[in-house]
C-alpha cells in the first residue's frame, strides 16, 4: 500500500506532524521535539524509498483522487526529482537534529513548538513543490513555503529579524504575483495546468499567440528569479538570512532558495522546448546575471564583517553558479547545476550551523572576533574549514565536483569565458573563506572563551555533514550516475543544443 | 601476483597519508612514541619506494586505477621517472624526519607539525606517482594545504603573512592548473600524459594560452620569476626541516609538472608544422630559466640571512632546471641533453639543498641566530658543521666529485648543443649567463661559509655545542649520497638518466650521446675553476668596496609587478568614476541613491588622488661593511665624507621636491574649489530633497596606506547603510516598470491582432 | 470585448505593482499586493468566462448547454486563500514593527536604523 | 469602543451570520461557496462580536489554544478523509472510486466526501482567521 501511495504520503507526513505538534506540543515540549525529529526522519526514509523506487522502476506518477491529469492533480517523480527530494529531506533532517539541541538556548522558549511546526510545514511544502507536476499546485506550495520561511526568519521576534522578514515577504509576494500571472497566461494559451500537457500544446499555442507565450515565459522567469535571489533581485536575501536564527539561516540558504531553482528547471527543461528558449535572449541574460551575481556576491561577501551576512552574500554568489549551470544549456553544465544544488545545500548548511555554534559560544558575530576559536571548539571550526575548502573548490571536497561539471559544461557550450569566471570566483571565495579558517586555528584569540560542551545532536549533525562533503567529493559518481541518464534524456529529447 | 604489485603506488601514497593519523594517535602515548612513529612511517615509505624502484627497474610499469573515485578515477602510473623521484622524496623526507626530532624538541604543537609533516609526504609522493594530470592536481592541492601548516608553524606575524602570500598564490596557481585540466579533459577526453597539441589546435584554442596558463599553474610552485615572491618569504619562516623539504622537494613538483607537460603533452615530432611553436616556447623557457637563475643568484648574494640566501638559491637552482628544460624542449627529439640536465639537477638539488637547509637549521638550533652579520667565528665550536657545510657547498657549486658537478655539466652541454644545432647567437649569450650564474652561486655559498664559520665572533659562542650524534649521522648519510653520485657520475647517468630519458620522445642516437659525456675531460674540469674565479672576483669586489648593498624597495618584483597591477586595477575604478563624473549627465539616469554612493566614492577617491605622492626614490644604500677580520675596517674619515655627500644629495632632492610641491598645492586648491562649487550647485540640494537623509560629515584627511585607500574606495562604491528597500524603491522600481511597460505594449499588440 | 478584461487585468496588475514598489508606507505596499493579486484573479476569471454560459453546477433540473469553465474559479479560490494568509501574516509583522519603531514608513525605519548603527 | 447601536445590531446579526456561514459550507458542492468562504463568514461573525463588545476584553475572545486545537483538528480531519481513500484501496482523496456513495445531485448529502472536506476546511479557516486576528490585535503577541 505504501509503495503505491508513497508520494502523497511523503508530502502529507510533515504536514500531519506539524499539526500534531500544534495540538499537543504546547504542553509537552519534549513530545514536540521528538515528533518533529521522528517526522523528519521518517520523511527522509520515505524519500530514500522513493529514490530507490525511481531507480528500480523508472519515472512514476500519481493522480490525486484518481482523476487523470488534465483534470486532476498529478505528482511525478523522476531521477532529478528524486535526487532533489533526497537533498531536501536529508539536509532538513540534519538541520532539525542540530536545531533540536541548540534552539532552546537561541530563541524564545515559548515559540519553540511553533518553530518545529513551521519547520515541518516548510519541509512538506518543499517536497510538494518538487513532486508536483501541476503549475497551480506548485504555486500554492510556493506560497506556503514563502510564508513559512518568512515566519522562520521572524520567529524570534527581534527587530532586525522582523524587518528582514517583512522585506522578504514583500519581495517574495512580488515574485509570486508575477509567477501567478505567468501561470494564468500559460493556462490561457494552452488550456492546461499540467506540465506535460502544457509542453505538448505549447508549440501550437506559440503559433497562435507568440507574444503571450514570450511574456509568460518572461514573467515566470523573473518571478522565480526574485524568489531564488538571482543577482539584481537578491536584496532581500542577505538581511533575511543574516538575521534569522541559526537553523533557519541554514535551511533558508541551503534549501528554500534552491526549491525555486527546481521550479525553474521544470519550467525550462520540461515545459518550454530547448530550441525555443535558445532562440530567445533568455540564455544570455541568465548568464550575464549569474556572472554578475557571482562577482558582486563574492565582493560584497569579502567586505562583510558579520560572519552570517558574509555567508548570506556567499549564497548569492553560489546561486549564481547554479543559474550559470542552467543558463549554459549543456548537458554537463546541467549536471553541475543539479549537483551544486545538493552540494551547496550540504556545504552552506554546515557553514551556517558551525558559524552559529561559534557565535553562540563566543557571543560575537564579527569575523575578527572568531580568531583562535579553533582551539577551544575544534569541531565547529573543522566543519567550517571543510565547508570553506569545499566552497573554494579544492578537489576531494564535494564543491569541486559541481564546479568541475560546470566548467566542463562551459567548455561544452563553447563559452570559454565562463570557465574563467568560475576559476576567478573560486579565488574570490578563497579570499573570504580562508582568512576565517586561518584566524580560527592559528591566530591568538581576542576574546576569552570558556569551554562549554557542545550538545550531542549538534555534534552528530556536523560530523554527518562533514562526512557527506567528503563522501560526495570522493564518490561523486553515485549522484552523477543517478541523475545523468535523465539529463541526457532531456537533452536527447530536444535533439540537443 | 601482478595485481598486488600494481597496488604498490597506492600503498606508497596511503602509507604516509593514513600514517599521519597514526602519528597523531601515537602522540597520546608520549613524545618519544610520536617521533618513533614518524620515523617508522617515513622509513617504511622509503622501503616501499625502493621496492617500487626495484620493480620498475626490472621493466614493469606499475599502473593502478581507482575507478570512480573523485569523478573519473584516480590513476597511478609509475614509470622510471616517477619511481626515481619517489625514492628521492622518501629519502630526503626520512633524513629530515630524523633531523627534526631533535630540532623540534623545544617547539610548540609538535603533534600538529608531525601529523601534517607525514601527511605532506603522502601528498607529495602522490604528485610524483600520479598517472594523469587530474590525479597530480589532486595531490598537488593536498600538498599545498598541508604544507601551509608547516609554513606557519611559528604562528607569529611574519610567518602568518608569509603563509598568506604562499596560500593565495598557490590557490591561484592551482586554479590555473585546473584550467589546463579542464582544457585537456574537454579536448582529449582524459588528462593522461599523452600528446595533445594537435587536438588543442583543432578545437580552435590558442596553444600559447595553454602554455601561459600552464606557467601560471606550475610556475608558482616552481618559484619562477616573477611568480616567486612567496618563496623567499615562506621558506625562511618555516622550521628548518620544513624549509628543507619545501625547498628540496615541493618546488620540484612544479618542475616535474613542466617536465611531463612540456616533453610529452605539448610536444610534437620533428618536422611537424607545429614544431616551430614548440621551439618558440622552449626558447621562452630558456629565457625564463636564465632570468630566474640570474636574479635568484644576485638576490642570494645581497641577502644576509642564512635561510633567505638559501631560499633565493633555490629560486636560482630552479632557474637551472627550467633552463635545461627549455633547451631540451627547443630541440625536440634531439633534446635529450636538456632533459638529462634538468632531470639530474632535480635529483641533485633535492639532496644538496635539503642538506644545506638542515645545516642552517643545525646552526640555528645551537646558536639561535640566522643572520650572517651576527654569526661568525663558529669554526672552533662547530667543526663538524663547518666540514659538512663545505661538502654541501662543494656540491652546489659543482666541484668535481660531488653531485652538483654532474648536472651542471649536463646542463652546460645542453645549451651548447642547442647552440651548435641552431646557431642562434642569443643562445651563446644564454650560455654565458649560465656560466656567470655558476660563479655567483659559488660567491653566495662561500659568503655564507666564510661569514658564519670564520672571522671574528660577534657573539659569545662559548656555550655552543657541535652537532649531536644523530645529526652527524644524518649529515654523514647526505655526504655519502652526494659523493656517490658525484664520483660515479658516468654510472649514474647510465642508470638514472638514460632510462628516464628513453621514456620521452628522443632519438636513440642522441640518447647514446648523453651516455658519453666526458665528465673527467679537461674542458669540463675547467668549469668549476671558472666558477670560482668569478666567485673570487665578485667577493673581492664586495670586499674591496667594503660594502653590502641593500636593494631599494622600488626595484623589487613586488613593487615593479604586483603593486603596479594593484594600482592599475585601482586606476580602472578611478577611470570609471571619472567617466561617471564628466561624461554622464546627472539626471539622465534614475536610481539616484546608487549614484550618490558613487559620488561619495568619487569624492573620496579625488581626495586620495590629491594625497597621492610618488613613491620615494631611494638611492641604493651603501653601508659600512661588517665583514670579518679578513677585511680592513673602513676609516672614520671615509665614513664622514660619505655621510656628508649623502646629506648634500638628500638636501638637493628635498629642495627639488619643495619647488614642485608649490605647483601641486596650487593644483589641488583649484581642483578642490571646482569640486566644491559643483557640489554646492547640485548635489546637496538634490540629495536632501530626494533622500531626506543628512549627508555624513566629512572626515578629516589623513595619511592612508594604499590598501586602506583601495578598501575605502570599494567600500564607498558598495556601501549601503542599511536601507532594505532601495532596490524595490528605486533601481528595481525602474527596472520593473520598464519591463512591465514593455510587457504592456506587447500585450496591447497582442490584442490588436 | 473579452480582450478588454485582459487589458484591464493587466492595467490593474501594473497599478498594484506600482503601488507596491513606489510607496514607502508598508500598509500601502500590502494594499498594492492585494490589488495586484486581484488583477490576476480577474484575469483568471476572464479566461474561464464563456459567453452566455451558466454556473457549472449539475442538478437534476439543469438544462444549460454551455457552462463557464469551473477550473479558473477553483484556482481563484485557492489563490484568494493564499493571498489572505499572506496579507494577514504581513499585517501581523507590520503591527509588530510598528510597536518597535512607532512608524510604518520604510524610509523612517531605515533612517532610525542607520542612526542606531 | 462601546457603541450601543453597534452592539445591538451585532447581537441581532451574529446568529444569522453564523447560519449563513454554515449554509455556505454545507452547500459548497451544489452552489457557489465552500469551506473557505463559509469559514471566513463564521470567523467574521466572531470577530465582529469581539470588535463590538471590547477588543481588550480577553474573556470574550476565543482563546488561542482552543483556536489552535480546532485548527489542527480541521487540518487533520482533511488529511484523514484523504487517507480514507487510500485505506479503501484507491488513491489519496479518492471519492467515488474509493466507494463513497455519491448521492443524488442537488441534495445536501451528495458528492461523497466533499461535504466532509468542506466542513473540515471551514473549521480550519474559521479558527485560523480568528488566530490571525488575535495575533494582530494583541499587544504582546507571539507572531504567526
Amino acid at each position: 500500500m505504501i509503495t503505491a501511495h508513497i508520494m502523497p504520503l511523503t508530502i502529507l507526513l510533515p504536514l500531519v506532524g506539524a499539526y500534531i505538534i500544534l495540538l499537543f506540543g504546547s504542553r509537552h515540549k519534549i513530545l514536540a521535539r521528538n515528533v518533529a525529529l521522528a517526522t523528519a526522519g521518517v520523511t527522509f526514509a520515505m524519500v530514500c524509498f522513493i529514490t530507490y523506487l525511481v531507480s528500480a522502476h523508472g519515472t512514476f506518477v500519481y493522480h490525486l483522487g484518481g482523476w487523470a491529469p488534465p483534470l486532476g492533480i498529478e505528482l511525478m517523480a523522476d531521477n532529478i526529482t528524486a535526487f532533489l527530494l533526497v537533498t531536501f529531506a536529508s539536509v532538513a533532517f540534519i538541520v532539525l537534529l542540530f536545531a533540536s539541541d541548540v534552539l532552546p538556548g537561541e530563541i524564545n522558549p515559548k515559540v519553540i513548538t511553533r518553530y518545529y511546526a513551521l519547520y515541518l510545514v516548510l519541509l512538506g511544502s518543499l517536497l510538494g513543490i518538487v513532486l508536483s507536476n501541476d503549475f497551480f499546485n506548485i504555486y500554492v506550495f510556493l506560497e506556503i513555503s514563502s510564508i513559512a520561511a518568512a515566519a522562520l526568519v521572524a520567529v524570534n521576534g527581534d527587530k532586525l529579524a522582523m524587518e528582514a522578514s517583512v522585506k522578504y515577504l514583500i519581495m517574495s509576494t512580488l515574485g509570486s504575483g508575477t509567477v501567478l500571472m505567468g501561470i494564468a497566461g500559460l493556462y490561457m494559451v494552452t488550456g492546461y495546468l499540467n506540465l506535460d500537457f502544457i509542453a505538448s500544446n505549447l508549440s501550437a499555442a506559440y503559433a497562435g499567440y507568440p507574444l503571450t507565450v514570450l511574456m509568460t515565459l518572461a514573467m515566470l522567469v523573473v518571478g522565480i528569479a526574485v524568489k531564488a535571489a538571482l543577482f539584481p533581485l537578491h536584496v532581500w536575501l542577505p538581511d533575511a538570512h543574516g538575521a534569522a536564527p541559526t537553523s533557519s539561516s541554514a535551511i533558508l540558504s541551503g534549501l528554500v532558495v534552491k526549491v525555486y531553482i527546481a521550479v525553474l528547471l521544470k519550467l525550462l527543461y520540461r515545459v518550454f522546448p530547448l530550441d525555443f528558449i535558445a532562440a530567445l535572449p533568455l540564455q544570455a541574460s541568465l548568464l550575464v546575471m549569474a556572472t554578475l551575481g557571482i562577482f558582486v556576491g563574492s565582493i560584497l561577501a569579502i567586505r562583510q564583517k558579520d560572519i552570517k551576512k558574509m555567508l548570506a552574500y556567499s549564497t548569492v554568489a553560489q546561486i549564481g553558479y547554479v543559474f550559470l549551470g542552467i543558463g549554459l544549456f549543456s548537458e554537463k553544465a546541467m549536471i553541475g547545476a543539479v549537483l551544486h544544488v545538493f552540494n551547496h545545500a550540504v556545504m552552506k548548511s554546515m557553514l551556517f550551523l558551525s558559524a552559529g555554534l561559534l557565535i553562540k559560544y563566543s557571543g560575537r558575530r564579527e569575523i575578527a572576533d572568531l580568531a583562535g576559536l579553533g582551539r577551544t571548539y575544534p569541531l565547529p571550526m573543522i566543519a567550517f574549514s571543510v565547508g570553506a575548502l569545499s566552497m573554494v573548490g579544492i578537489p576531494s571536497f564535494s564543491g569541486f565536483i559541481s564546479k568541475w561539471y560546470l566548467g566542463l559544461g562551459a567548455l561544452e557550450a563553447n563559452q570559454l569565458l565562463f570557465l574563467v569566471v568560475l576559476l576567478v570566483s573560486s579565488l574570490l571565495n578563497a579570499f573570504y573563506y580562508l582568512p576565517i579558517v586561518i584566524a580560527g586555528f592559528f591566530k591568538k584569540g581576542t576574546v576569552e572563551v570558556e569551554k562549554q560542551v557542545i550538545p550531542v545532536g549538534a555534534q552528530i549533525s556536523l560530523i554527518f555533514l562533514i562526512a557527506a562533503t567528503f563522501f560526495f567529493g570522493l564518490f561523486s559518481n553515485i549522484p552523477v550516475s543517478y541523475i545523468a541518464p535523465t539529463i541526457q534524456g532531456l537533452f536527447g529529447m530536444f535533439g540537443g543544443v | 601476483m601482478p595485481d598486488a604489485i600494481s597496488r604498490i603506488p597506492l600503498v606508497l601514497v596511503l602509507l604516509p597519508l593514513v600514517g599521519a593519523f597514526g602519528v597523531v594517535g601515537a602522540a597520546r602515548f608520549g613524545d618519544r612514541w610520536r617521533s618513533r612513529m614518524a620515523n617508522a612511517i617515513t622509513f617504511a615509505t622509503l622501503i616501499v619506494a625502493l621496492w617500487q624502484f626495484y620493480l620498475v627497474q626490472q621493466g614493469t610499469v606499475l599502473v593502478y586505477v581507482l575507478e570512480g573515485f573523485v569523478e573519473f578515477g584516480l590513476r597511478w602510473r609509475v614509470d622510471f621517472v616517477g619511481a626515481i623521484f619517489s625514492v628521492v622524496v622518501a629519502a630526503v623526507w626520512f633524513l629530515a624526519t630524523v633531523f627534526a626530532r631533535e630540532y623540534m624538541a623545544h617547539e610548540h604543537s609538535q603533534t600538529r607539525f608531525f601529523g601534517f609533516w607525514t601527511f605532506t609526504l603522502g601528498a607529495t609522493l602522490g604528485v610524483f606517482v600520479a598517472g594523469d594530470l587530474f590525479s597530480l592536481f589532486l595531490f598537488f592541492e593536498a600538498m599545498t594545504f598541508a604544507a601551509y601548516v608547516l609554513v606557519i608553524h611559528e604562528e607569529d606575524r611574519e610567518s602568518l603573512r608569509a603563509g598568506n602570500i604562499y596560500l593565495y598564490m598557490s590557490v591561484a596557481g592551482g586554479l590555473a592548473l585546473l584550467a589546463v585540466i579542464f582544457l585537456l579533459q574537454f579536448v582529449v577526453g582524459a588528462t593522461g600524459f599523452q600528446p595533445a597539441l594537435h587536438l588543442i589546435i583543432e578545437q580552435g584554442i590558442n596553444p600559447w594560452l595553454v602554455v601561459i596558463v600552464l606557467i601560471g599553474g606550475f610556475g608558482v610552485k616552481a618559484g619562477m620569476i616573477p611568480l616567486h615572491i612567496w618563496l623567499p618569504k615562506a621558506h625562511p619562516v618555516a622550521p628548518a626541516p620544513a624549509s628543507a623539504v619545501l625547498s628540496a622537494i615541493m618546488i620540484k613538483t612544479g618542475a616535474y609538472g613542466f617536465l611531463r607537460m612540456l616533453f610529452v603533452v605539448l610536444s610534437v615530432p620533428d618536422g611537424d608544422p607545429l614544431f616551430a611553436f614548440q621551439q618558440n616556447f622552449g626558447y621562452m623557457f630558456i629565457w625564463i630559466g636564465a632570468i630566474t637563475m640570474f636574479v635568484g643568484a644576485i638576490m642570494g648574494i645581497l641577502n644576509d640571512s642564512m635561510k633567505k640566501v638559501l631560499a633565493y638559491s633555490s629560486i636560482s637552482q630552479m632557474g637551472y632546471i627550467l633552463f635545461a628544460l627549455g633547451s631540451g624542449v627547443m630541440l625536440g627529439s634531439r633534446g635529450a641533453f636538456g632533459f638529462a640536465g634538468a632531470w639530474m639537477h632535480m635529483i641533485n638539488h633535492a639532496f644538496f639543498k635539503s642538506f644545506l637547509f638542515l645545516l642552517a637549521g643545525a646552526v640555528f638550533l645551537h646558536t639561535g641566530e640566522l643572520d650572517l652579520d651576527k654569526l661568525g667565528g663558529l669554526r672552533k665550536q662547530m667543526p663538524f658543521a663547518m666540514g659538512f657545510f663545505l661538502i654541501a657547498a662543494a656540491s652546489i657549486t659543482g666541484i668535481p666529485g660531488f653531485n652538483g658537478y654532474v648536472s651542471k655539466i649536463l646542463i652546460h652541454e645542453a645549451i651548447l648543443e642547442a647552440y651548435h644545432l641552431l646557431e642562434w647567437p642569443s643562445l651563446l649569450w644564454l650560455e654565458r649567463i649560465f656560466v656567470v650564474t655558476g660563479g655567483l652561486t659559488a660567491a653566495y655559498i662561500s659568503k655564507i661559509w666564510i661569514k658564519a664559520f670564520f672571522g671574528k665572533a660577534r657573539n659569545d659562542w662559548s656555550h655552543v655545542k657541535d652537532l649531536s650524534t644523530s645529526h652527524i649521522r644524518v649529515f654523514g648519510t647526505y655526504t655519502a649520497i652526494v659523493v656517490t653520485i658525484g664520483v660515479f657520475a658516468q654510472r649514474m647517468v647510465d642508470r638514472l638518466v638514460i632510462p628516464a630519458a628513453s621514456l620521452m620522445p628522443f632519438e636513440q642516437g642522441d640518447l647514446a650521446h648523453v651516455g658519453h659525456v666526458p665528465f673527467w675531460g679537461s674542458h669540463e674540469l675547467m668549469s668549476p675553476i671558472i666558477s670560482y674565479a668569478i666567485a673570487v672576483a665578485v667577493l673581492l669586489l664586495l670586499w674591496k668596496f667594503g660594502k653590502h648593498i641593500v636593494v631599494p624597495r622600488w626595484l623589487s618584483v613586488e613593487y615593479l609587478v604586483y603593486k603596479q597591477l594593484y594600482n592599475g586595477s585601482l586606476g580602472i575604478i578611478r577611470f570609471l568614476i571619472h567617466l561617471r563624473e564628466n561624461w554622464i549627465p546627472k539626471n539622465m539616469l534614475t536610481g539616484r541613491r546608487i549614484w550618490r554612493r558613487v559620488d561619495d566614492a568619487a569624492q573620496e577617491t579625488k581626495a586620495q588622488i590629491r594625497r597621492w605622492k610618488p613613491p620615494k626614490w631611494e638611492p641604493p644604500r651603501w653601508e659600512p661593511a661588517r665583514w670579518g677580520s679578513a677585511i680592513k675596517p673602513i676609516t672614520k674619515d671615509d665614513l664622514l665624507r660619505k655621510i656628508e655627500a649623502t646629506r648634500a644629495r638628500e638636501k638637493e632632492r628635498v629642495q627639488l621636491w619643495r619647488t614642485k610641491e608649490g605647483e601641486i598645492t596650487k593644483w589641488i586648491q583649484r581642483a578642490r574649489r571646482d569640486w566644491q562649487e559643483k557640489e554646492a550647485r547640485f548635489e546637496d540640494r538634490i540629495y536632501d530633497v530626494v533622500d531626506g537623509i543628512p549627508r555624513k560629515p566629512q572626515r578629516p584627511e589623513e595619511e592612508l596606506s594604499l590598501d586602506e585607500r583601495l578598501r575605502r574606495t570599494l567600500e564607498g562604491i558598495t556601501r549601503r547603510k542599511f536601507n532594505p528597500y532601495w532596490t524595490t524603491k528605486n533601481l528595481g522600481f525602474d527596472t520593473w516598470i520598464v519591463a512591465m511597460v514593455i510587457a504592456l505594449i506587447l500585450f496591447v499588440f497582442l490584442l490588436a491582432r | 470585448m473579452d480582450n478588454l478584461f485582459y487589458a484591464m487585468a493587466f492595467v490593474i496588475f501594473l497599478t498594484g505593482f506600482w503601488i507596491m514598489l513606489s510607496h514607502a508606507n508598508l500598509i500601502k505596499k500590502i494594499i498594492g499586493m492585494n490589488i495586484m493579486e486581484s488583477a490576476v484573479f480577474l484575469f483568471l476569471v476572464a479566461i474561464g468566462y464563456v459567453r452566455d454560459g451558466s454556473a457549472p453546477i449539475v442538478t437534476e433540473a439543469s438544462s444549460a448547454i454551455t457552462y463557464v469553465n469551473p477550473l479558473p474559479s477553483a484556482l481563484i479560490l485557492t489563490g484568494i486563500v493564499v493571498s489572505v494568509s499572506v496579507t494577514a501574516f504581513a499585517l501581523g509583522l507590520i503591527v509588530r514593527l510598528y510597536q518597535h519603531y512607532g512608524t510604518v514608513d520604510v524610509d523612517e525605519i531605515t533612517r532610525m536604523r542607520s542612526e542606531e548603527q | 469602543m462601546s457603541d450601543i447601536i453597534v452592539q445591538v445590531v451585532t447581537r441581532m446579526m451574529i446568529p444569522y451570520l453564523q447560519l449563513y456561514g454554515l449554509y455556505i459550507i454545507l452547500f459548497g458542492h451544489n452552489s457557489p461557496g465552500g469551506g473557505f468562504a463559509g469559514g471566513t463568514v463564521i470567523a467574521s461573525s466572531l470577530i465582529l462580536y469581539v470588535l463590538a463588545f471590547g477588543i481588550d476584553n480577553e474573556e470574550l475572545r476565543l482563546s488561542g489554544s482552543v483556536a489552535r486545537i480546532v485548527e489542527s483538528c480541521g487540518a487533520l480531519a482533511y488529511v484523514g478523509i484523504g487517507l480514507a481513500g487510500i485505506l479503501l484501496g484507491a488513491n489519496f482523496l479518492s471519492n467515488h472510486s474509493a466507494g463513497f456513495p455519491l448521492g443524488i445531485p442537488g441534495r445536501v448529502f451528495s458528492g461523497g466526501t466533499i461535504v466532509l472536506l468542506t466542513v473540515s476546511i471551514g473549521l480550519k479557516v474559521a479558527s485560523t482567521m480568528i488566530t490571525l486576528f488575535t495575533n494582530v490585535a494583541e499587544k504582546e503577541g507571539e507572531g504567526e
